[in-house]
């Protein structure tokens, strides 16, 4: 088997694809989700269910849709529903098995930050807002996070919770009354975290080819742990890469 | 009932009022809010659950004091510029802003148009959002004894859309994603929707929502009123529209200059000039 | 996910259920209420905002414990008599009923299928209904002050409806008047759709609501499954029908009759005979 | 112009449908309540729009609907909603000019009770119950009653309070938040019963052509009080009564 090249960001979505499971029902971020969802879909997960905000509910599209409401997820849709059933009968009501989330800043615990940079009433960076991550972080029965390392991004706490991950660790979610387990996964162009089971606390579990937990460790703003058994991401395969670059547009 | 699209603005839009342009991706009512622009309001309590590039447009032009949303980007291509001016350097004027999530926006327009005064939902819970908003409280389930959040109802002055089709009654039609149109409309205290076409019978269509006429009071045909956004059925998202915003809004003389454009060119009264239109 | 009925009604309702079978004159699950009736299911708590003739004939072949509703009778006709006959004089077991308005049990559903412990809504304040019904409380609004009724959210363990469609991978489709279904399902633990047919593709129809199959447990398809009721586009309201039931649910005797029938002549396991029967 | 004759449902149902307006939106109870609705829309009304509680809005039936959910309703409806929608949308907002309401007992301050005679653990009579009427009552800008008089019917105080009217006097509305002005006007088949305006107790303020008041107050079970100006109906036009005709089947 020859050994393809591929950029960071490829693996990364290739890497989030493959942690979706064939008839999953995903409810899909826009962007770096919204990608590696539809690698998953026409990979490994041909039944793959996204749900998209915008209401469209078992969305195939052809293409990537550029924002969360483009004509061609309703087209090929089972069926547009309004936002508020979207919200409250499909995300609230538990139904869905994972929410596929982007993040500006991730903490030790997980949790989100899409707000502000700095101080919320002075910021330094003034962010998108939360849009429909805290619920899908809240709802959804587990949830995964796409993004970019960096000490920038990835920092000990927070400048705003937008969306809750661990809290401040172990018991945080069930008294907030979030009801699935939070974020199972973070995802980067360097490797794989995931929540120490006991402390809750982000972990380095995974390295892509080619990286240095070490090089991992100094991309992030806190003094990351890494598991005893490291894992490292299986290569992308020749359909793995030639679907997300059919997707990306990259040849 | 229908009205050029200057005049059903300068009835139903003041100074001071609460507005609503909704539309989640599809159908953005952008040619109504150029309108306004053009007959400068100001003071403006602009609500939307994902303010994009009009958002970013009246926030520039200085016609809003406030802003309720949600998500505020340029989808698919970054952040509004002119927004984040507004609030971190208060140019051109000074910003408020209340923030909330999706759910909680979807819901506070449910309860708008059903005539509660809120709406709970299991949202909102452990964010900072709830510190810095004090619209988010909590309710206990009398039943179950569970803590839930708490929205106010959102009842707009006014609420603009864009659809598809209208009868000569007023009667609306649209179809697509129609996300959050029907609830923004009926939580409104008036209502204007700019529409592609006027004909004779709304032939029913599926996934339609239809808006009766008596709860719209306005209707203005503005073919292409809801560009660089979409109508479905009609034409496409000018998806490069999007990103070559992104240019004119970073930079405040740019944005300037397109502001005089947009007034200078169409004086008050004048229709929106080729429709579809930055 | 397509199986007979009688296969479809075992696997998914126990003795002791709560059991919805919805539809608001319109697609009436009427073969498989006749199937429960068969299978000779017992203590169950039926819920349902209209019960009609089909919750008349559970009653009366004692399948039910308890009801929960919000407007009991024959449309257009008159009462239902074995309901009477249950709440007056306890034949042939005791009912216990709990009763709301249509609006509460509206409500009620639209929580349940939420995820929800509750619902808020303006409603029942005065009326006797309240003192009656333990689940009917008070929240007040924590932003106006106004107090408002409260209800808990409803969750069937099985819900069934009758549809005019469904495809191979069970996702159901419906039109017409939807009524409450789409709640009632979605409030469920489990579900079961009856249909006219089973297609290919479900070409979109106007005013559909469509059920994805992911929230379906059981389709099963019965022709004429929704009769006396009606299915709009495959037949009409039997109107004879249901006035013809006046007088055998008048009389026990009558209905004694009508219900050996019922039992004897289709076996569990048998088909609905004509599929359109009383 | 020379009279017709009429039967005293006839002109019950036609001074109903001449106290809608047109234009009016009209929640509609199923039986006389849509007999009359309907003649309206035929005769002086035609913009009458018309909701049923199953979800049809604006509904154009070219025949008399025997369930509140006949097919006609929604081949003809402008639109056909849910029923929560129907009820929180429509009713609840406040949208709704005149609910028009049938009954099986009513009280001195117009309270209306469909669902038990007698006890309500021990019912003498078990009635259908509530179905839409407690919030029509609650919560249309008015309510017009229409049913047959009789001692059973019109009695000091109902056994139940279904629906609530004017409560036990002035105030009671405001102070239950009902937010609509109730019942305005009881038609029967033996005149027309409005609330005074200050005690809110039903008066009768007319009578259909050949009846006495004493009648009518023989046939209510409470000290009726009759206005100094008794207006008599005028008789029923060849037009409604014809209209009557055809919708009802009756030659």
């Amino acid at each position: 088997m020859t050994t393809a090249t591929w950029t960071s960001d490829e693996i990364m979505t290739v890497t989030a694809a493959r942690s979706l499971r064939d008839r999953m029902s995903c409810f899909v971020g826009i962007g770096l989700p919204s990608t590696a969802a539809n690698v998953a879909r026409r990979t490994h997960a041909p039944g793959l269910w996204m749900i998209y905000e915008s209401g469209t509910l078992g969305t195939v599209p052809d293409h990537l849709p550029l924002s969360i409401g483009d004509g061609i997820l309703a087209e090929t849709a089972d069926t547009v529903v309004s936002v508020p059933e979207v919200f409250n009968y499909w995300l609230q009501a538990g139904r869905i098995d994972v929410g596929f989330l982007g993040a500006a800043q991730i903490d030790r615990y997980a949790n989100i930050n899409t707000t502000v940079i700095g101080d919320y009433a002075h910021p330094k960076v003034r962010l998108p807002g939360a849009g429909g991550a805290p619920e899908i972080a809240a709802s959804c029965r587990e949830v995964i996070v796409i993004m970019r390392h960096s000490r920038r991004a990835f920092v000990d706490r927070v400048d705003f919770v937008t969306s809750v991950g661990h809290g401040s660790g172990p018991g945080d979610r069930e008294r907030l009354g979030l009801r699935g387990a939070g974020p199972v996964r973070v995802i980067t162009d360097l490797g794989v975290l995931e929540p120490d089971p006991v402390t809750r606390e982000l972990v380095l579990t995974g390295v892509h080819p080619g990286v240095e937990a070490e090089a991992v460790r100094e991309a992030t703003g806190w003094d990351l742990a890494v598991a005893g058994e490291l894992a490292v991401t299986p290569e992308p395969t020749e359909e793995e890469l030639s679907v997300v670059r059919s997707l990306t547009g990259a040849s | 009932m229908i009205v050029p699209l200057d005049e059903a603005v300068r009835e139903l839009v003041h100074d001071g009022d609460t507005v609503a342009l909704e539309g989640f991706t599809h159908l953005i009512p952008v040619a109504a809010g150029h309108e306004i622009i053009r007959q400068g309001l100001r003071d403006l309590t602009l609500v939307r659950m994902t303010p994009d590039i009009v958002y970013d447009q009246l926030i520039g032009a200085g016609c809003a004091r406030k802003l309720v949303f949600s998500w505020g980007g340029n989808p698919g291509v970054g952040s509004l510029h002119r927004f984040r001016d507004a609030v971190t350097a208060s140019w051109p004027v000074p910003l408020e802003i209340e923030e909330h999530s999706h759910a909680g926006m979807a819901n506070r327009y449910v309860a708008g148009a059903s005539g509660l005064p809120f709406a709970i939902l299991r949202g909102y819970s452990g964010t900072d959002l709830v510190e810095n908003n004090p619209h988010i409280k909590t309710v206990t389930c009398p039943f179950s004894g569970q803590e839930l959040a708490a929205v106010p109802a959102l009842n707009p002055d006014v609420t603009i859309v864009h659809a598809q089709r209208a009868d000569r009654d007023g009667n609306v039609q649209l179809w697509g994603i129609t996300g959050i149109q029907k609830e923004a409309v009926l939580a409104a205290e008036r209502a204007l929707v700019t529409v592609e076409e006027v004909v004779d019978a709304l032939d029913p269509v599926p996934g339609q929502v239809v808006l009766p006429g008596r709860v719209v009071d306005r209707v203005s045909v503005v073919p292409g009123g809801a560009a660089p956004s979409y109508a479905h059925g009609y034409y496409e998202r000018d998806n490069d529209a999007y990103r070559a915003w992104d240019a004119v809004g970073r930079d405040r003389e740019a944005f300037t200059a397109w502001l005089a454009e947009l007034t200078g060119a169409g004086a008050p009264g004048a229709p929106e000039p080729a429709g579809r239109g930055l």
